[in-house]
């Protein structure tokens, strides 16, 4: 599974991207916890950032598996 | 309706611009620039670098103006949005609307970027001053 | 505010628009045109002529602008209304705004042109088919 | 007083402009009525049109003299 960091969470993370391994499929909660783990300045961040799978905002019910590119999309500012 | 979407490094000129007349049963066409400002919180700055998670920002663009496009139907909406470092006074998005009325091109402009404000994941990074983009531009 | 406002019997060129970067706290720019259709009143036409009552036409569209700008101050806007035989597909009118963010210059472009259709004394008069346009060149 | 007329009024008057004495100032409705003895065909579009004195909408209670600039205006169309 690859992880993508954008803005301010590439600086957290010291990464723009990260290789995860998923031995199976895990939902949102999961996934942070794993991300959290590796990466305890994310907590923080957490409640306004949503999480993109495969280029698109997940609904309440998303599982991932480690085909999937998930992003983590912090309040964005374009235009 | 036909949608143009685009990401670009480069400075978004004029003349890209513009489908006036070629759509036969076109009474309106609007286009809007919006620009890097001179100040951003309340310092004085000469650039903004802009960063996108490319693929999905222009298929996001594409899904809203799809989704507005059900309300207030255009023949053509084009967005350049520019990335990377982008020095006060240029554009940082152009929005170009051709539609059969001003109504419906209105519509389309506004909540278009209301909501790619809210949803598109492209970010302002840190402003440059003058001496940083004097820097970047030597280097 | 700056206010500009002109009546022509000339084609509305791209080129005389755009202030873009040339203000410095200008963050948005928007430009609308109003085309005329090939059809009106579900007849296909191949031109429009309009006539205005031109003192009265500038003096109320700078009131209008002054008026909407205590609520919604831009930087700058900029009306060109074209009068006489107008083609289909060329714009009878053009309306540039500058202003420091998005929303006053849509605020203003929308109202303008409202209220330039409820007040404005311009007129489109009978609708010409292209024999007549065809005649008129003639002469 | 110079009276101008506009879009359809022109094909109902035959005119474009036409001029009228006033030997002391008048409301509107004592100049409409000077206008539709001149020109019947103008009643039926008096619900309709505005009157400009001098390049601005007249208010209720408009005097006009000799001097002025009368434009009646129907229902606008540009844009």
């Amino acid at each position: 599974m690859k992880i993508l960091f954008f803005a301010h969470l590439k600086t957290v993370t010291g990464q723009a991207e990260l290789g995860l391994s998923l031995n199976e499929p895990v939902d949102a909660n999961t996934l942070w916890e794993r991300l959290i783990a590796l990466h305890p300045g994310l907590a923080r961040y957490r409640p306004s950032v949503r999480l993109a799978q495969n280029g698109e905002y997940i609904g309440s019910k998303a599982q991932f598996s480690d085909i999937d590119e998930v992003a983590l999309i912090p309040p964005v500012s374009g235009g | 309706m036909q949608v143009e979407i685009q990401l670009t490094r480069q400075r978004i000129g004029v003349s890209r611009f513009r489908s006036s007349g070629l759509l036969a049963e076109q009474g309106a066409e609007v286009e809007f620039c919006g620009l890097v400002r001179g100040q951003e919180n309340g310092m004085a700055i000469a650039a903004l670098e802009y960063e996108a998670y490319s693929p999905m920002a222009e298929r996001e663009m594409r899904r809203i103006i799809e989704d507005i496009g059900r309300r207030h139907r255009c023949l053509l909406v084009r967005v350049i949005h520019r990335i990377g470092v982008v020095p006060v006074g240029e554009a940082a998005i152009c929005v170009d609307i051709a539609a059969r009325h001003r109504a419906e091109a209105f519509a389309m402009l506004a909540e278009f970027m209301d909501r790619l404000k809210q949803d598109v994941p492209i970010w302002k990074r840190q402003p440059l001053t003058a001496d940083a983009l004097a820097e970047l531009k030597a280097k």
